[in-house]
């Protein structure tokens, strides 16, 4: 138990801070060289992947920090994904503006999703708020199939294709550094201190519903992105791909990977987007195959592809236990 | 053909459902491409190489689909690709297909918008609006329906876009649609919609769905008290429609691609080697599958006639060099693929029109004890059901006595609208 | 009026299904707050294994009394040992980790039998009428069918009976007991594993007999009808109070209600919204769904 | 005889060495008593007896048989009950269900019945509130519920985990009383008590753990007069 | 001046009334202890104050105005701190965490600040550390500072629920059996902190304790409290002799009483 003490760095410096902001100006200008100078001659497919890849990232971290750290179990996050979508998927057919604006709102609609949804309902705790936030999902869906404007089941065709390496991996690492800064903020402590136990938390003088309002709007917004994302990869969505089904991929990614770790729950949407690819050769057996690998993982590592730890972790250097009772 | 690869072969890409909500539809259609494939492999495959199909499946997801395209595109190189069944995956993988320059065939992609993404995308089944018009019309014209409720599959595209072209045909002849209800797929319960339409007692209920769901819905509609006639689309085209409608589905009456008591010999023998290699009989969608890998591989021996083209189908290497020659291949396979005419297809005599979508017939069948029987076929636009090279795939079974219904005018299915057609 | 009574009996026999399977559910929860996703592929692979037993001795061609007792028996008896087949494989390894973890396998173990299924039994199978069947009009455009009174009425008995079980004897108490602290329930001397199985069996039964009633009304099977007919009990189960057997056939009963009613007079292709608008508000006003002890919480 | 003997007895919580080749012998028939300071390992002593955890090596034996591959409900099967830390009363279950389920070992309905009067005689209060959700009692009544449903098991060894923990005065007087009586009905008791005074007085043999160390044992009037144990746990 | 004032103060829960016509006065400053046996409402006194539980009679006041329906947060950030008879930590937090979460309604910075690192950020939380250190020192947790919370044994545990309700920085502060777990010497190492907090932060504090020792070494006034109601007011002297209180709730036993 002594490693449960989380790794989060004492008092945030202003060197480190700074130190910070290059690494990440640096990463941005990696993902545009490669967009750039790599991509062009690396085999599509392999590109496909590491987009779809990119695009699982994002849905996957809003709800880690929803599920992962607040505690609160969302089962409707492709609800989410569906209002960015649509929401930049309109932008863009009807605006004429760059269609990473339109994914920009798709956020922001991901997000007011979010607070429309998580004011009423995150009074509701465990399954229960599990089932009202699938109720969401569905009902999404059903609004945009009767919706003749948003194509209803028949879906939306021919958008701008822009959904490149490049686009995917800048909100990535965006989406990956707000999420990160905020869960090691003084914000990401009251969300875990909500998971861990509502009522001390609000004799602390602490707005629990605000904080579970906070993580689920931020969470709805990154979904929302990932979303719009996807309406601009391959000119065309449907509501299909929002259903409850997909839901449960990304809860089964963030659960894989760890609850109460973020790189945990990256690394398995990454293990799981290319699973199903690595499988191809089994053809129709993949999906059994799939789900024994999945149920394999789940009881090898029952606290996470990482263990509940986080990527960096492994390069830290950890004090030596030196537990000894008072 | 010096740097050829020492076991030549003619890579076809496939892409569908094998897993998935949709799966039962993709491997029905990979068995009819199946079959065709052993044939022409067993008569020599393209000018004498043989063809390997390369298979992925979507797990029944757009966006998979677009990567088991972008996978075949990139690591197979094939000549051409077969799928998908559901709109909502061609739509998705089409764009890229058309981008490398590969001819795609979707075998029974109903949806308009599908071969609208570009040149290179053909299907051969007929779509939506054709099968909503032929299906108004024989509800209208040859069983006399005047008023009709609708039950739509709202998760569908398929099922809606059916419904849509029905009852705009529909009322256009004159008809009333007196009810619209809707269910989801994979419901099991429809009392509630029936217990209204049926207290409306509706001339005929149309119900464009999967057999999934009419069989059990044709079961709440008798229960309920009603008596009138049950109409379809292919989606209702399966063996084990009997066996979950029981006595309610029987004496409905369904659009098909094809009846399988089409007694021409094309269809026959499609049957017979059908169920001598998976033991059942093939439903539409196998038998659109078997009709687009045989349009292909035609199209494609024709092509292969010119030697250089011949030799560019089978060579997959990269190099720039016989790039060149590959699309140049690629790209008369994609205007033979477009002059095709008068297939004597399973599933009818099919002519490619200008804008890739098949001109075909549709046959009306009726759910009877011993299997669908054919009623009627009922031809696109203003032309006649042709039948040029003895194999009547549309002929009717039980003689001239069923007339081919035919629009007044000829509109070639267009786009977004139905054929202005009947009126 | 006639149209009325007629969806009310629509609606309780919707809901008798919904109830009927969301039962299962909720004995699993009750014991192991694990929502049980793999219960509705038990309840799926229950009709299968009905349907072949069912051929397998000249039973679909030929209904004995005798003979479609031994295939409810056997099926429910299949069900009975995939479930406890499942909780020892695939959960119990388990126990000590959190519950979001058993969900992750139960969801796989779900996909698992679902495409199993699918690979082995195909599409969609047609179910033989094993019992008579009869519809009484009771009026005109008011009629009710043999099946319903069948799947409505071995539904309450089943709550009731289930409900002696958990509230009135101690094997019951020894369920609610593990649920709070298997540690604890260890301390009493309560053979934990054993609780569980048991548990899973009854919770497997009841797909088994769910599956049977369903099939016999139905009269179609499939690989997947798990997944949709498994998420609305769920949701039922939830709204009845997850946990509480009594809740669990109110909220069955209330979704299929409310999915009839909805379809019937407001507008069937905003049917699954507006059902679940209603199940949200529901949730709202009472946080614990309808018959849910609210969790006793002393500060 | 000793009812339990534990020897040499290593128990690890992942990193942390909880306890250390710890040996203790609890006589038959007697009251033996652990002191310690907080997080000196006590809780984790009787949870090892208990077999909730599972030491790393050494053995424990009851009456000469050992017992530390056993499952926790096999261990009470064979005659040890406790009465856990922090009370553990079964929250959604009423108190009678509680008491019931302490006596899951047992068939003798009569025996059972006369068990629970017997219990609500020593605590009225736990009478009175019989059909109440256990999680709804005040602290202390939850405690007496926890140390009746471990009596209920009729056990040959009874462990306490601080019984006194949270009661009032005029009731912990009492309980340390009914523990007494307990025994002298023949029941070996463990106790670990923070209220080292009350528990050396009742105890016929006391056990000193420090950081998972055995430090000091012997006669409980003996530690009780012992100038360091004074110092360290009985407070001015 | 008096901090709190119950006026008449009650709640049922079903048939039980569990609290009834409870009038209680804190003077500000002072060190107040409220003891009663066992189920006698103690803890449901605190509930009512912090807001968990609702009274359906009687008012309650801080600092002169009524807090009754205001909720737990808003009572809390009006200066009322608490601990809780079942520890409730942040088990996922370190320790130092379990204290850094209750100065979060002192922070300045916004959550956007708080993502981009901004100066003020920056400072809140360089606020906070070093606060949340001292404190924790003085508690003498500091060397734990980085372990879970999980991991700490009953007693520490105890005393860093009060750490971290201290954090808050209370005007009234309400401790639930702090004593419980701990061994007499512990008990007084306890009743010196508790005496030196008061004297420190010049907060009010109201106590329930079992440990006579400590309630009655360290309380200059004491409610008892008997079947929801009160029984006797007084200084610790008064209470000791009160017979209804021995009768009720000491008992006669001597060591219970000096050392329990
Ligand atoms: N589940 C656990 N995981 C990790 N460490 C634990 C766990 N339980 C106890 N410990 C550690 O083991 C040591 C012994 O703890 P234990 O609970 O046995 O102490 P104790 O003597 O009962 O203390 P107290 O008087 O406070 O109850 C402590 O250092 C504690 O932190
Ligand atoms: N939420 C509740 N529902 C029902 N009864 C309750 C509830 N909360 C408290 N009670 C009852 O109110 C009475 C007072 O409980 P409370 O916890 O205040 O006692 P206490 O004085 O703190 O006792 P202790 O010293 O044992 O902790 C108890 O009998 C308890 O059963
Ligand atoms: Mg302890
Ligand atoms: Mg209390």
């Amino acid at each position: 138990m002594a490693d449960a003490s989380p790794p989060r760095p004492a008092p945030i410096s202003l060197r480190g801070t700074l130190l910070g902001y290059l690494a990440f100006a640096v990463a941005i200008a990696a993902v545009w060289g490669i967009d750039v100078y790599a991509v062009p001659w690396t085999d599509p497919y392999l590109t496909d992947i590491v987009i779809r890849i990119g695009m699982a990232l994002l849905a996957v971290m809003g709800l880690a920090l929803v599920l992962g750290f607040t505690g609160q179990f969302s089962l409707g996050h492709a609800g989410f994904m569906a209002v960015g979508a649509y929401a930049a998927a309109m932008m863009s057919l009807h605006s004429g503006l760059h269609p990473m604006i339109g994914v920009l709102v798709g956020g922001f609609a991901a997000a007011v999703a979010g607070v429309v949804v998580g004011l009423p309902s995150l009074r509701l705790t465990g399954d229960y708020l599990a089932v009202v936030t699938l109720g969401f999902n569905g009902i999404i869906i059903v609004l945009i199939q009767n919706a003749p404007v948003l194509g209803g089941a028949a879906g939306l065709t021919g958008l701008p294709v822009a959904t490149t390496f490049g686009w995917t991996f800048t909100w990535v690492l965006l989406g990956g550094l707000f999420i990160r800064n905020l869960l090691t903020s003084a914000h990401g402590r009251v969300f875990e201190a909500v998971r861990d136990n509502e009522i001390a938390l609000r004799s602390l003088g602490v707005d629990t519903t605000r904080a579970k309002v906070v993580a689920f709007v931020v969470g709805a917004f990154w979904a929302g992105i990932a979303g719009g994302l996807l309406a601009h990869y391959r000119a065309s969505i449907f509501p299909s791909q929002f259903q409850f089904d997909r839901s449960i991929e990304i809860l089964a990614m963030v659960v894989l990977g760890g609850t109460g770790s973020l790189s945990g729950p990256l690394l398995s949407a990454a293990v799981l987007t290319a699973l199903p690819e690595v499988l191809r050769p089994v053809a129709e057996y993949r999906m059994v195959i799939y789900s024994l690998l999945l149920i394999g993982m789940m009881i090898l590592r029952p606290k996470g592809l990482l263990g509940g730890k986080e990527i960096s972790d492994f390069f830290r250097r950890r004090p030596a236990a030196k537990k000894e009772a008072a | 053909s010096g740097g050829a690869p020492e076991t030549k072969e003619i890579v076809i890409g496939q892409y569908g459902s094998l897993t998935g909500g949709a799966a039962t539809f993709g491997l029905s259609t990979k068995n009819g491409i199946e079959i065709a494939t052993e044939e022409q492999n067993a008569a020599g495959g393209i000018a004498g190489v043989p063809i390997r199909m390369v298979l992925e499946d979507d797990a029944s997801k757009p966006e998979e689909a677009a990567t088991t395209v972008s996978k075949l595109l990139s690591r197979d190189r094939p000549v051409a690709i077969l799928g998908e069944v559901a709109s909502s995956s061609s739509l998705a993988a089409a764009p890229l297909a058309q981008a490398a320059g590969v001819p795609m065939i979707s075998p029974s992609s109903t949806s308009p918008k599908v071969t609208q993404v570009g040149d290179y995308i053909f299907r051969v089944c007929f779509i939506d609006p054709f099968q909503g018009t032929a299906a108004a019309q024989f509800a209208y014209n040859t069983k006399g329906v005047r008023t009709v409720a609708v039950l739509t599959d709202v998760k569908s595209d398929y099922s809606v876009g059916l419904a849509q072209y029905f009852k705009e045909t529909f009322v256009s002849l004159g008809g009333t649609i007196i009810a619209e209800e809707a269910y989801s797929a994979n419901d099991i319960d429809f009392k509630a919609q029936l217990t209204n339409i049926v207290s409306k007692n509706p001339d005929a209920i149309f119900v464009p769905g999967y057999y999934t769901e009419t069989g059990l819905i044709a079961r709440d509609a008798r229960g309920g008290g009603y008596k009138g006639i049950l109409l379809g689309g292919d989606g209702w085209d399966s063996e084990q429609l009997v066996g979950i409608g029981q006595d309610a589905i029987i004496g409905g009456f369904y659009t098909n691609h094809y009846s399988v008591d089409d007694p021409s010999p094309v269809v026959q023998d499609f049957i017979k080697k059908y169920q001598a290699k998976y033991g059942t009989k093939p439903d539409g969608l196998a038998a659109l599958g078997y009709d687009s890998a045989k349009i292909l591989y035609q199209s494609m021996t024709e092509v292969a006639k010119n030697p250089a083209h011949a030799a560019a189908f089978a060579d997959r290497s990269a190099v720039p060099a016989t790039e060149g020659a590959r699309k140049a291949a690629r790209a008369a396979l994609r205007d033979e693929l477009a002059r095709v005419k008068n297939f004597p297809g399973v599933t009818g005599t099919i002519t490619i029109d200008k804008d890739r979508n098949a001109e075909k017939p549709a046959v009306v069948v009726e759910v009877t004890k011993d299997g669908p029987r054919f009623v009627e076929s009922i031809s696109p636009g203003g032309s006649t059901a042709p039948a040029p090279t003895g194999t009547e795939g549309a002929a009717p079974a039980d003689g001239a006595a069923a007339p081919a219904v035919a629009p007044a005018e000829a509109a070639a299915p267009p786009v977004e609208a139905v054929p202005a057609a009947a009126k | 009026m006639t149209l009325f009574l007629q969806q009310l009996i629509n609606g309780l026999s919707l809901g008798a299904i919904y109830a009927l399977i969301a039962l299962g559910y909720t004995m699993v929860y009750g014991t192991l707050q694990l929502i049980n996703f793999a219960h509705g592929e038990v309840y799926m692979m229950g009709a299968f294994a009905a349907l072949y037993l069912a051929r397998f001795l000249g039973v679909d061609t030929n209904p004995t009394i005798p003979g479609v007792i031994v295939v409810a028996v056997g099926a429910m008896t299949f069900c009975a040992v995939l479930g406890m087949t499942i909780e020892r494989v695939a959960y119990r390894p388990l126990r000590r980790s959190s519950r979001l973890n058993m969900l992750i396998t139960a969801i796989g173990v779900s996909l698992l039998l679902q495409n199993v299924g699918l690979l082995a039994f195909g599409a969609l199978q047609s179910f033989p009428s094993l019992l008579p069947e009869a519809k009484w009009q009771i009026a005109d455009g008011l009629a009710l069918r043999s099946q319903d009174v069948l799947t409505f009425s071995v539904t309450i008995a089943l709550m009731l009976g289930l409900h002696h079980i958990v509230e009135r004897t101690q094997i019951g108490r020894a369920m609610r007991a593990v649920s709070h602290s298997r540690d604890t329930a260890a301390l009493m001397g309560i053979p934990v594993d054993r609780v569980v199985s048991f548990t899973f069996a009854i919770g497997s039964v009841l797909a088994g007999a769910a599956a049977l009633l369903i099939a016999l009304d139905k009269h179609t099977i499939r690989p997947d009808m798990g997944m949709t007919g498994g998420l609305k009990a769920f949701v039922a189960a939830v709204l009845g109070g997850i946990g509480s057997i009594p809740g669990a056939v109110a909220g069955g009963l209330l979704l299929g209600l409310a999915e009839t009613f909805v379809s019937g007079y407001l507008a069937s292709t905003y049917r699954d919204a507006i059902a679940f608008l209603l199940l949200i508000g529901i949730l709202l006003y009472k946080p614990s769904g309808l018959f849910g002890k609210s969790t006793v919480e002393k500060v | 005889m000793n009812a339990l003997e534990v020897r040499k007895l290593e128990v690890w919580y992942g990193q942390i060495h909880a306890l250390h080749g710890v040996d203790i012998d609890v006589e038959h028939g007697r009251i033996t008593t652990l002191l310690g300071a907080n997080g000196a390992g006590k809780t984790t002593l009787l949870r090892t007896i208990s077999g909730l955890v599972k030491a790393r090596s050494g053995s424990i034996t009851l009456a000469g048989a050992p017992i530390a591959h056993l499952e926790p409900h096999q261990i009470v099967a064979r005659g040890i009950s406790q009465s856990p830390e922090g009370r553990q009363v079964f929250p959604n279950l009423t108190v009678w269900e509680n008491l019931q389920l302490g006596a899951w070992t047992r068939t003798d309905k009569a025996g059972i019945a006369a068990d629970i009067e017997r219990i609500v005689k020593i605590w009225p209060r736990l009478g009175e509130r019989m059909k109440q959700p256990s999680g709804t009692l005040s602290g202390g009544e939850q405690q007496m519920l926890a140390i009746g449903r471990a009596m209920m098991a009729r056990p040959k060894v009874l462990l306490l985990d601080e019984p006194s923990l949270g009661l009032a005065p005029v009731i912990v007087a009492g309980i340390f009383e009914t523990i007494q009586a307990i025994n002298a009905e023949g029941v070996t008791v463990l106790l670990v008590e923070q209220n080292a005074h009350l528990a050396l007085r009742i105890a016929h043999t006391g056990y000193v753990l420090e950081t998972g160390i055995i430090k000091q044992s012997g006669p409980a009037k003996e530690l009780l007069d012992d100038d360091a144990i004074r110092a360290a746990y009985l407070g001015g | 001046m008096s901090i709190l004032e119950l006026r008449k103060a009650g709640i049922r829960f079903g048939g039980l009334r569990a609290v009834c016509d409870l009038d209680l006065s804190l003077p500000e400053g002072c060190l107040y202890g409220l003891i009663g046996p066992n189920g006698a409402g103690k803890t449901t006194v605190f509930n009512l104050i912090t807001g968990i539980y609702l009274p359906t009679e009687g008012d309650i006041l801080f600092q002169g105005k009524s807090i009754v329906g205001m909720g737990p947060t808003r009572i809390a950030a009006a200066g009322i701190g608490r601990t809780f008879q079942n520890i409730r930590l942040f088990s996922g937090l370190s320790v130092l965490d379990n204290v850094k979460v209750a100065f979060h309604r002192h922070l300045h910075a916004n959550l956007f600040e708080a993502v981009l690192r901004a100066p003020r950020y920056l400072a809140d939380e360089a606020r906070a550390d070093a606060e949340a250190r001292q404190l924790l020192d003085t508690f003498g947790l500091l060397p734990m500072a980085e372990y879970g919370a999980e991991s700490l044994p009953y007693g520490l545990r105890r005393r860093l629920e009060i750490a971290r309700a201290l954090a808050t920085k209370p005007k009234l502060l309400l401790l639930d059996e702090p004593a419980a777990g701990m061994n007499p010497s512990e008990a007084d190492e306890l009743m010196h902190l508790i005496r030196w907090v008061r004297e420190t932060f010049g907060v009010t504090i109201l106590l329930i304790e079992h440990h006579m020792a400590v309630v009655m070494g360290i309380c200059e006034r004491i409610t008892v409290l008997d079947h929801g109601a009160r029984i006797a007011e007084g200084t610790p002297d008064e209470i000791r002799k009160d017979p209804v209180v021995i009768e009720a709730y000491l008992g006669t036993d001597v060591h219970t009483q000096v050392t329990a």
